[in-house]
């Protein structure tokens, strides 16, 4: 839990700009914190725009490409960034055929993209949401709406993008993007904190022996905290807690992401993704297109998410169609 | 409370933002046990920002320089909260460069839908929400004079009586039970701006307060 | 510094289990410990083999895959494979052209890789070898074959694997897999350790506010260990380094990699490429294709290495040729 | 000593393993101060799978199960070299059923030439090399007879005598001259696997060792 940087008031704009030196035919910031594709909006095709804090990457700036999304809005490292910003980013990422909005659940996002929305209206520039919130552990099912939008984000990012690349109406790529968003089940369990550098203290505080079940990204409180288990019974936990929330059966064909936070290495992944696979093959479910790697962290965190993702025709078919960015590559 | 105009509201936002200065770590401790400690980041930069802005003489569009000012520099829930309040106030006063304080509570209202509408929050759920709503209703009540010590009293009797309810909306849902004995941090902001306010308004003559006492 | 595993004798190979599960149209493990493209050899094609002790992910096993490596040996925790597990890679990556060693310089992997082809030399399959030693911290450069191989051998890899895909001769490949070896210079800081599981211990230890310039992928002591710096004093001093190995200047093309060592960040890895782009733009010097992420790791160690990597005409075109492994696409 | 046969092979090679349980915490923390604390996992491992291994009468073919048996469970630097001292052995005493003790300091001799070539280390390094040619030449002078304390005594001088200057080669040769004053992980090692020997030799009649004095 120690960091690289210069001024922590830096942080974030050094970056985007290491960022966007580093791949330059990815990536460009047309205006401070708004970050689009290198060549900006593709004309006739639906916009896709997401947004929030800073200290998550890839997510969020790290899924702007070709068959992913358009533009982001980037705020502070864990808040979210202003109306404005994200307006910016919107209208720079229309291409006359209106823009999805994509974010997570979280208050200062849902209000300021909302703020933003509003804007757009006023300029004529058509806008739709869609909401992620796949975090089982943060409301109960009834609850739904009141999730925290995790990790399972990026299947709504590649699937909406994909959709969006067919030339689809903005209903069209709407319509994909919710079932996507429900389609969606994730989990998080955490070992060690993180440092947000203008606070420079850990966002929470765990003995050296113990875990959090169900802790958000942010250090957001989960199920229970107790000494760290096996890497299998995490798993099976995991998994029990998923299957709960979206119970499936032979016939069924899912992806599945185990995602590091940050610290957790690889390797832990793996052992985990050959726990989670067992428990669906003990099913009949079928497992296609896993992911397995730092998709959503939390900069220098220690733990991992586990996300299903339940897919029909149409949702395995924009999971596998092509698409680019710098740390996705579907071909 | 005297009249509300251009530079009335730009000495109060100074005021509140020399306050807040000193005030921002009791707040960001305060949101720190049960969010992300950034409120009192939120609330100091966001008047510093308005502060340093030039208001022009409408009242409307001083109010709307502040928005812009708060949105500029904290859109952490609370900061957009801030804006949003500001930005319904702006629309309500446009075009007049003085406003009677018989229009706070009326204003103050239309504050609270807005923010409401914003944050698809309710009352009783133990947010700066029910912080507004009892200073309007405190207003409302006392009608004219000094209504500052009925605001101040409002909003800290707010704070206390909701100590004890787990919260409901916002980052500090997530705690449920764990919430419960602790301030919420967005209701606490908001006393000690209407105290900061308070301050303001004593020595309101000097600093371009029309005092209407 | 904590993990997710479950027996620590079975870290390794529940790890490779896992991998190959995720990715059964990459790799395979048609042997214990011994990972092949899921095809096999290529016949015609040399074959690539590397090895190393596990805890690198993605080195070495990621790097499996087309127009990359065809088979590793892989050992316990930063330790070596047997040179029977070296020998059967070999085996398994021979397509009739001869087979190439292209691994790091540790005593030990050197010493087995070497039995590993005396007992292939009995089989009749012709092989060489490309030591990878591009720490300059390491050792001064009139030692430079004492150097330890770290993160520049992706460059090796990379670039070789695109020259045996051409279907370029055993000496051809070897020619340019040591010219590639011979273009890299890397450099490494390490602020916090990580642990080994069958270890149960930190690697090394620092204190809350120090660093180590220099310090090996598995704790080797470096060049010094004092307070922190800020982002771009560590990076000045890593290019400082480099530079004075090799030294660049206008007309000079290379590729830079910018690589965590496990829990850094991206963030952090961003803010460190930025100042080193610009000390490169001051010199004149031109950068293609850098890389920015976590390429070669060890495990949870908080860190960061830097690699350039000098292009000529050759190299530059085998680093942009086609490639895929889990870890890292080329179109 | 006496001579080597397979079975006087097996009992060294089971009593060291026995041994080497005992000291590869020792082992594990001289490692671990000059490099990654691996050598007593390795080298109890290593003699572990040794003794485990049915050896044939063959002496050569005996050495060779030993080598492979080391070679299946120990990669480290020291396993390694602990394999290439085992083959070059085996392949200087196949086709033989027992080799007498004077072939021994050439058997060392050949052990270290090969151990060399495959290190590419030299005498002076502080390493187990110079473990080995200590008690090489410790053998040579002493001739016939029980050599075994000299074997000891030259093991252990080994190990002081070096303490004092810097590791050359392998993993601790990084630590420069922060190598002073510390044992060799590896001729520390050596130093233990022959005090073990020694103690095996004692009762040698007894396990199967013909015993020459
Ligand atoms: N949706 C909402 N509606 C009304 N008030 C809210 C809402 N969400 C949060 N608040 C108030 O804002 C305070 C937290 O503000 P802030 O720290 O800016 O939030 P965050 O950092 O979680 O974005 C809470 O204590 C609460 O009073
Ligand atoms: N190239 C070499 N030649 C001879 N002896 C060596 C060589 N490298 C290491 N050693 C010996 O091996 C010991 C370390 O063994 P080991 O712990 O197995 O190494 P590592 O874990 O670094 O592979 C050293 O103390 C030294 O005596
Ligand atoms: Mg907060
Ligand atoms: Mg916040
Ligand atoms: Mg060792
Ligand atoms: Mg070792």
């Amino acid at each position: 839990m120690k960091k690289i940087l210069n001024r922590p008031v830096d942080y974030v704009d050094e970056m985007l700009d290491g960022l966007c030196a580093a791949h330059p035919d990815i990536y460009a910031q047309p205006s401070p914190r708004v970050i689009t594709r290198a060549g900006g909006a593709t004309a006739g095709k639906v916009g896709l725009v997401t947004g929030g804090g800073s200290g998550h990457l890839p997510v969020f700036t790290g899924y702007v490409g070709r068959g992913l999304l358009d533009a982001t809005a980037i705020g502070d490292v864990f808040a979210s960034p202003s109306a404005e910003q994200m307006a910016e980013a919107m209208r720079r990422a229309d291409g006359g055929a209106g823009v999805l909005r994509l974010y997570g659940n979280y208050g200062g996002d849902v209000m300021n993209f909302d703020m933003a929305g509003e804007m757009l209206e006023m300029e004529d520039i058509a806008s739709t949401t869609v909401v992620l919130a796949d975090d089982v552990a943060s409301a109960a099912p009834e609850e739904r709406a009141k999730r925290r939008g995790v990790a399972g984000m990026i299947y709504a990012f590649k699937i909406a993008g994909a959709r969006a690349e067919e030339r689809a109406s903005l209903d069209e790529v709407t319509t994909t993007a919710q079932k996507a968003a429900d389609a969606c089940r994730s989990i998080g369990m955490a070992l060690s904190p993180c440092i947000v550098p203008q606070a420079g203290r850990p966002t929470f505080e765990l003995g050296e022996d113990e875990m959090e079940m169900g802790m958000g990204i942010h250090g957001e409180p989960g199920i229970w905290r107790d000494k760290t288990k096996p890497a299998d019974a995490i798993t099976d936990e995991m998994m029990d807690r998923l299957l709960a929330d979206t119970p499936l059966g032979r016939d069924d064909r899912v992806s599945i992401l185990v995602n590091s936070l940050g610290a957790t290495p690889l390797e832990e992944l793996y052992i985990m993704f050959r726990r989670a696979k067992a428990r669906l093959d003990d099913l009949g479910v079928a497992i296609t297109m896993p992911l397995v790697g730092r998709y959503a962290t939390s900069m220098e965190m220690t733990g991992a998410t586990m996300t299903i993702c339940r897919l029909d025709g149409e949702l395995e078919r924009l999971l596998r169609a092509p698409a680019n960015c710098a740390y996705w590559t579907v071909t | 409370m005297g009249e509300i105009t251009a530079p009335a509201l730009a000495a109060a936002v100074a005021r509140i933002a020399v306050a807040a200065e000193a005030f921002a770590p009791e707040l960001n401790a305060a949101d720190g046990a049960l969010g992300d400690g950034d409120l009192g980041i939120t609330v100091s930069r966001g008047f510093g920002e308005a502060a340093g802005a030039a208001l022009p003489a409408d009242v409307g569009l001083a109010f709307l320089e502040c928005a812009k000012a708060f949105q500029r520099v904290s859109s952490s829930s609370y900061g957009t909260l801030v804006a949003t309040a500001l930005m319904a106030t702006a629309k309500a006063t446009k075009g007049r460069d003085a406003v009677p304080a018989s229009d706070v509570p009326g204003l103050l209202k239309g504050a609270l839908d807005a923010m409401m509408a914003r944050g698809k929050g309710n009352l009783g759920e133990k947010t700066v929400l029910d912080s507004l709503h009892a200073v309007m209703l405190a207003l409302d009540e006392r009608g004219e004079g000094d209504v500052m010590p009925a605001a101040v009293r409002a909003a800290r009797e707010t704070v206390e009586s909701f100590r004890a309810r787990p919260n409901k909306l916002g980052r500090a849902r997530m705690f449920g039970d764990g919430s419960i004995g602790l301030a919420d941090p967005g209701q606490l902001a908001f006393c000690l701006i209407v105290e900061a306010l308070q301050t303001a308004m004593v020595p309101a003559g000097r600093t371009g307060v029309t005092d209407g006492d």
